[in-house]
């Protein structure tokens, strides 16, 4: 059973692979963007791929839940009449870590519950998803293991882990067996290509640690005894604002809803855009109120909307350790600093009530 | 429809941000379609003595024959719009403000200075009420588009409240600070789609400084990449020294 | 003569001309008494702003002398920076500025011939009238601008204030598909070029001369000089860019917020027809067939022909584009020279104390830049003369001999008529109100 | 990129019909508006609707009609913004948009039977008016009820001559105050607290139900605990910002709640501990 399920492909067909794919629909993959920086992009072939890559500036949600996507066309020139509509693109994302895979599976959370979001499920059923297995950190930012994403653990079509010559692959779905089909570039298999991959995986659970003292199952409750703690304040002098944090957060799909005329003021479109909590007029009424004036609040609500309310809604942390937040915050606010730093602060309040 | 009375006028400025509208090809003709330019000195000898629904006004107020002129053009119109980084917020005229007046009008000018007489740089809303702003320097295309519909339309148009760098991210930009150099996407105003950092420098803060701006994380920021805090305050002063003039600021004689 | 007529003309804010500017013209019984272009536009003081800042702002900031002739100011500035650092660039660098600035020309003449001053050669107010009547003329020049504004945005960010073009080099490097796009865009352009050429040839140019000095750059190679090269003129002058003084030889007039100039008579020109008259035989060939169908031959009087001056070297500079683009496609980029911004003042560029020149032909013509910066790179004293500067001092003579020979015509023709001598060299004005420092002149 | 026409979209538009505007004061005008093909808009008392105006956007607003009234509903709109702004220069006949109704109204079935307490402050008087009509169209299903509505001048009191009407019913009881009078203002003066300790209440069943901006709420909850109302008898209904309606955008967010979806109207006790909340 186990072995249908995996196929190999050799390191000099991944060429053949990628361009095949390429020729029936867009593929997108990490490329480097220099600086020691990555970005999906598209590609034609596999020359350009890189496949030992940090996360990339923007997680694939770029893809999932494009920046900018009309909602409605509208015409009022002769009363109104409207259109509700979705854009998408039928692609394959090659590359995709499993940190990434835990965000789309997050994303699939959101919009899945009710009322369901159908632009985003109907975009999504036209992106088939090819992962692709770390053996070691990208980088001292990634937190993977303390939120289980280090592991593969399903929301791909395809899944590949580098074992030298060949990657060993997986197919999760039928997507992942027509994309096989159709490339025909894929070997069954052999024993002991399955014992090079237990090796691989039982390496990688070495090295592998948690990276807070903390065991996950008890964050939540961290988070519950930490909503007033000064560690927010320290945010606050630090954070400049700038929205990073949530945008290349592969997890983060808060929006705005925007409409836009043509030069006629007749007919038009109404698109979402990403926006940001961290954004000084994210929580602003009309009336002029605005409920998260402070950096700290802000910064707070970004953290548990990462660690404590998705546990609620969704039964999973909707932090999947890829270390971009921390990577790209200009300021050095860190996650695990954070995190360190209430898992410290809400010690010492036990001590010393104990004291 | 009537369409409506559109007038173009110009300040102390470069005269960019009207050539920005040359720089639209063809699609200048669709937005002829959708407004009456009645007054555009730089590309029609037509003049117009009736009201304007819209003035858009390029350039800072640098002299009392111009706080003359933009009180009567502010009269006149219905809507006024002030366009570009000199109209906005001062922009590179503004520069001027760091120096005694006496002082640069004679370098400039020498013994002869008297008869060129020059005040304190302002922003048009720091003269007459202004209804839109477009900024940039140059302005961005697409925002003014943008606005003028807002204008027609008449319902507001909100400059974005928060940083360039929201807009740099988005198009996966290599940070500035990653390469060690100060930039000032983190404090500026977005709605330039980060032109500048697209194009491998720097943002230089010509969109004028967000609202509320975390000046001591910002200096915290620099230190750490250790970016002379001086050297910067000087350079975000190349488009913001403006920010500094109290409402109808002082003059100099 | 028996004309005794009495004339008053004040043409308030000349139009279709970037700045502001007056015409004052009083005659009395037949005589000529006034006869002035003021400027009145508001003074900004760039020199005197640009003291104690880095070098490598200077371009930064003196981009926004003018929006029209940003890249121009752009190079000239970055030439001036260069110099007085002592730093020399790449061969790949100063390919990529001389497309910038041929692109900076085109965009520029298509806009002056088009929307400036076509519509006094076919008898209207502005271009807005011809979108009526000449839709398909107005379509052309509008793609046409637009297409020189979209390679010079491919290459440099955007026109208006270029973005990448910096002291040292460029911090974004065109791509292989950018070239390609560049160059279909431009090899896309002949056809408008060529119905360009055509239309021009109809218009009917005033007739006038006026014996006048031409200056421009000029150089021993066969390249029609435009970045580099001495400072020239028809009268036989020729002097190193460093000694610019010596040719601008400026001085104050009370009614202009802008400098006169003057070389080796009482005034100079200088712009597209300066460099024709100087430079013609170093066109490129199509451009020579132009200029031989025009009938237009060195040293051409005519200050009204700049104009046909301006569409020969369109032609030119369209050609030269696809050229540099081509070597480029063949020789391929070296990406290796993209340089970061911001990292000069970090010893990219060894610092030094100097005084540097540039001088660029921009649009309207020579345009020099000067800094005297110390030995942290900070600039003690900065000098910019703008080519609509040197050209005002003309202009008045050729108004002062035109007004004579048109007192015959209604006081509307001849306010017309002044007007497109003004136009004619296209003057920026903006640009010109950027004066020298006396003092540093005199030391 | 394709795209196509999708029947199911949450952002699907229902068309309606401005029938009739009134100016209430200088910044808040009343809408009634109607579905098109007479569709009924289905809506429970405090909940709210998204109006389009296309062009210029989509603004939350609450419904002030009660869902006794069939046929038709009411908007009492502030200009505060961009599409508020907009919606005052429409008139009748002009034609919006809807979406909704969103989000959780009063607790209808748990008033049922008990006193209301209802407290307004300014606007607040808007969505708290879809639950008083609907009271008193059910008058019998509930005992007593008082109301108390502050706002700031004479001149900004809504509904004026309904407040007339409520003020001469013997089955209610009804009081307002103001912050500043005009001189021909014979009512109350003062802050909507000081209403407060003078109603006599049968605490264990009553339930208040405040609606007000944010500075109102802490010094109502203040007098009204004061006067031993049960924590999970104080019901509160909130303003916040809103782009869906459907718990996604993340705009309207309190803590783990979404306004939209949650809310508007939640229980005292379940967000007492909530500092984003109050």
């Amino acid at each position: 059973m186990k072995d249908l399920q995996y196929l190999i492909l050799k390191k000099e067909n991944l060429d053949g692979f990628v361009s095949r794919l390429s020729r029936l629909r867009k593929v997108s993959a990490p490329v480097s963007k220099g600086n020691g920086e990555f970005a999906f992009e598209e590609v034609g072939s596999a020359g350009r791929i890189e496949l030992n890559y940090k996360p990339t500036i923007m997680p694939p949600k770029k893809y999932l839940m494009p920046q900018e996507e009309t909602l409605l066309e509208f015409s009022t020139a002769k009363g109104f009449e409207t259109r509700p509509v979705v854009e998408y693109e039928k692609m394959a994302l090659f590359g995709v870590h499993t940190c990434d895979l835990a965000g789309i599976q997050c994303l699939n959370a959101v919009f899945s519950v009710r009322p369901r979001d159908y632009n985003y499920l109907t975009r999504k059923r036209q992106i088939d998803i090819i992962g692709l297995e770390c053996g070691d950190y990208c980088d001292e930012h990634a937190s993977c293991t303390v939120v289980s994403a280090h592991m593969p653990s399903g929301g791909y079509d395809l899944f590949f882990t580098d074992l030298g010559g060949y990657f060993m692959v997986h197919t999760n779905t039928q997507a992942g067996e027509e994309m096989i089909e159709a490339t025909k570039c894929f070997e069954s298999a052999a024993e002991a290509q399955f014992e090079d991959l237990e090796a691989f995986r039982k390496k990688k659970r070495d090295t592998f640690k948690n990276e807070v003292p903390i065991e996950p199952r008890f964050i939540p409750g961290l988070f519950d005894a930490c909503f007033e703690s000064p560690v927010w304040k320290e945010l606050e002098a630090k954070c400049l604002a700038c929205g990073n944090c949530t945008n290349v957060c592969p997890t983060c799909y808060c929006f705005d809803i925007i409409d836009e005329v043509g030069l006629d003021l007749k007919s038009g479109r109404r698109y979402r855009k990403w926006d940001s909590c961290q954004l000084e007029p994210f929580a602003k009424v009309a009336g002029g109120e605005n409920f998260r004036k402070e950096r700290s609040a802000r910064q707070r609500h970004r953290y548990y909307r990462k660690f404590r309310y998705p546990v609620a809604k969704y039964s999973k942390f909707f932090c999947t350790g890829c270390g971009r937040c921390s990577r790209t915050c200009m300021a050095g606010i860190h996650l695990k600093d954070t995190l360190n730093a209430l898992i410290k602060e809400s010690d010492s309040r036990i001590w010393k009530k104990w004291l | 429809m009537k369409r409506p009375k559109v007038g173009f006028f110009d300040f102390a400025c470069c005269e960019g941000c009207q050539l920005q509208v040359a720089n639209f090809g063809e699609e200048l003709l669709d937005i002829l379609g959708a407004i009456d330019v009645v007054e555009f000195r730089e590309v029609m000898s037509e003049k117009w003595d009736g009201d304007f629904d819209v003035a858009i006004v390029e350039g800072s107020i640098t002299d009392k024959h111009a706080v003359e002129r933009i009180n009567r053009i502010r009269e006149r119109s219905k809507v006024l719009i002030a366009y570009g980084s000199c109209a906005t917020i001062g922009g590179v005229n503004g520069m001027k403000n760091a120096f005694d007046l006496t002082d640069i009008r004679k370098y400039v000018y020498g013994s002869d200075y008297k008869f060129f007489h020059t005040e304190m740089t302002k922003a048009l809303h720091q003269v007459v009420k202004v209804d839109y702003f477009v900024n940039g320097c140059p302005v961005y295309p697409p925002e003014l588009v943008k606005v003028l519909k807002a204008a027609l339309q008449g319902i507001p148009y909100y400059v974005p409240d928060y940083a360039v760098c929201v807009d740099c991210r988005l198009n996966e930009n290599v940070c500035m600070y990653e390469k060690g150099v100060a930039c000032f996407g983190p404090v500026t105003r977005a709605g330039c789609n980060s032109w500048c950092v697209n194009n491998g420098n720097i943002c230089y803060g010509c969109r004028g400084i967000v609202s509320n701006p975390n000046e001591k994380g910002m200096k915290e920021v620099l230190t750490k990449y250790n970016i002379p805090i001086e050297f910067v305050l000087n350079k975000v002063n190349m488009y913001n020294k403006c920010r500094e003039l109290v409402e109808g600021g002082e003059d100099d004689e | 003569m028996t004309n005794k007529k009495t004339l008053n003309i004040n043409v308030e804010y000349i139009t279709r001309v970037e700045g502001h500017g007056n015409i004052v013209v009083n005659v009395k019984d037949g005589s000529l008494e006034k006869c002035r272009l003021d400027i009145v536009e508001s003074p900004r003081f760039f020199e005197g702003m640009l003291r104690g800042r880095s070098v490598f702002e200077a371009q930064h900031i003196t981009s926004r002398i003018c929006g029209i002739c940003s890249c121009g100011h752009t190079l000239a500035s970055i030439q001036a920076a260069e110099d007085a650092l002592g730093f020399v660039p790449s061969e790949q660098t100063i390919k990529l500025r001389k497309l910038l600035l041929h692109y900076e020309t085109l965009d520029s003449h298509i806009l002056h011939i088009y929307l400036l001053a076509a519509p006094d050669l076919l008898g209207v107010k502005s271009f807005v009238p011809l979108i009526e009547t000449h839709n398909k003329v107005v379509r052309r020049a509008l793609r046409m601008k637009k297409t020189c504004n979209e390679v010079c945005e491919t290459l440099v960010g955007r026109h208006v204030h270029p973005i990448s073009a910096i002291a040292g080099g460029f911090t974004k490097l065109p791509r292989e598909k950018d070239l390609d796009d560049m160059l279909g865009k431009l090899e896309g352009m002949r056809p408008d070029m060529e119905a360009t050429v055509e239309l021009a040839l109809t218009l009917k140019f005033p007739d006038f001369e006026r014996d006048t000095e031409y200056v421009a750059l000029v150089s021993d190679d066969n390249e029609y000089p435009m970045l580099m090269g001495d400072v020239g003129s028809t009268d036989g002058v020729r002097m190193n860019k460093k000694d610019y003084r010596k040719i601008t030889n400026e001085f104050i007039v009370p009614h202009s917020s802008a400098k006169h100039t003057k070389l080796s008579r009482e005034a100079y020109a200088v712009g597209a027809l300066a460099r024709f008259n100087l430079n013609s035989e170093k066109l490129h060939p199509k451009a020579k067939e132009v200029a031989t169908v025009a009938g237009l031959k060195p040293v051409c009087k005519n200050p009204f022909l700049n104009t046909a001056a301006q569409l020969i070297e369109s032609v030119h500079c369209l050609e030269e584009c696809i050229r540099i683009i081509t070597g480029l496609k063949n020789s391929g980029v070296n990406y290796n020279e993209e340089i970061v911004v911001g990292l000069n003042e970090q010893g990219r560029i060894p610092v030094k104390a100097g005084n540097g020149a540039g001088a660029v032909e921009v649009p309207r013509g020579i345009l020099f830049h000067n800094y005297e910066i110390d030995d942290k790179g900070v600039i003690q004293n900065a000098n910019c003369i703008i080519p609509t500067n040197q050209n005002l001092n003309n202009i008045e003579y050729d108004m002062k001999k035109l007004v004579p020979e048109m007192l015959d015509k209604t006081e509307a023709e001849i306010t017309l008529g002044l007007e497109m001598l003004v136009r004619a060299y296209d003057p920026c004005i903006s640009c010109s109100t950027h004066f020298l420092n006396v003092k540093f002149v005199n030391r | 990129m394709e795209k196509v026409v999708i029947k199911d979209s949450n952002y699907r538009i229902r068309k309606a019909k401005i029938l009739r505007t009134k100016q209430l004061t200088k910044m808040e005008k009343l809408f009634e508006i109607a579905l098109d093909g007479g569709e009924s808009l289905d809506q429970e008392p405090g909940q709210f609707v998204m109006v389009s105006l296309f062009g210029v956007g989509e603004a939350p607003i609450s419904v002030c009609s009660s869902p006794t009234n069939r046929g038709s509903f009411e908007l009492c709109v502030r200009a505060a913004g961009k599409v508020t702004g907009a919606m005052h220069r429409l008139e009748a006949g002009d034609e919006i948009g809807i979406r909704g109704p969103y989000g959780k109204g009063f607790p209808i079935r748990i008033l049922e039977g008990n006193d209301l307490l209802m407290v307004a402050g300014g606007l607040g008087i808007a969505p708290l008016r879809s639950l008083i009509k609907y009271a008193f169209d059910n008058r019998r299903d509930f005992g007593k009820i008082h109301i108390m509505l502050g706002c700031k001048s004479s001149e900004d009191l809504l509904f004026e001559d309904e407040l007339n009407q409520w003020f001469k019913r013997m089955d209610v009881h009804y009081e307002c105050t103001v912050d500043r009078a005009a001189s021909d203002w014979a009512g109350h003066v003062g802050q909507i607290t000081t209403l407060l300790p003078g109603v006599h209440l049968e605490t264990e069943r009553t339930f208040a139900i405040v609606v007000g901006p944010p500075v109102m709420y802490k010094f109502v909850l203040r007098e009204l605990l004061k006067k031993n109302i049960p924590e999970n008898q104080i019901i509160l209904s909130f303003e916040r910002h809103m782009k869906c309606g459907m718990g996604k955008c993340g705009r309207c967010q309190i803590q783990n709640l979404y306004c939209c979806q949650d809310g508007p109207v939640f229980n005292y006790a379940d967000i007492k501990n909530m500092s984003e909340a109050l």
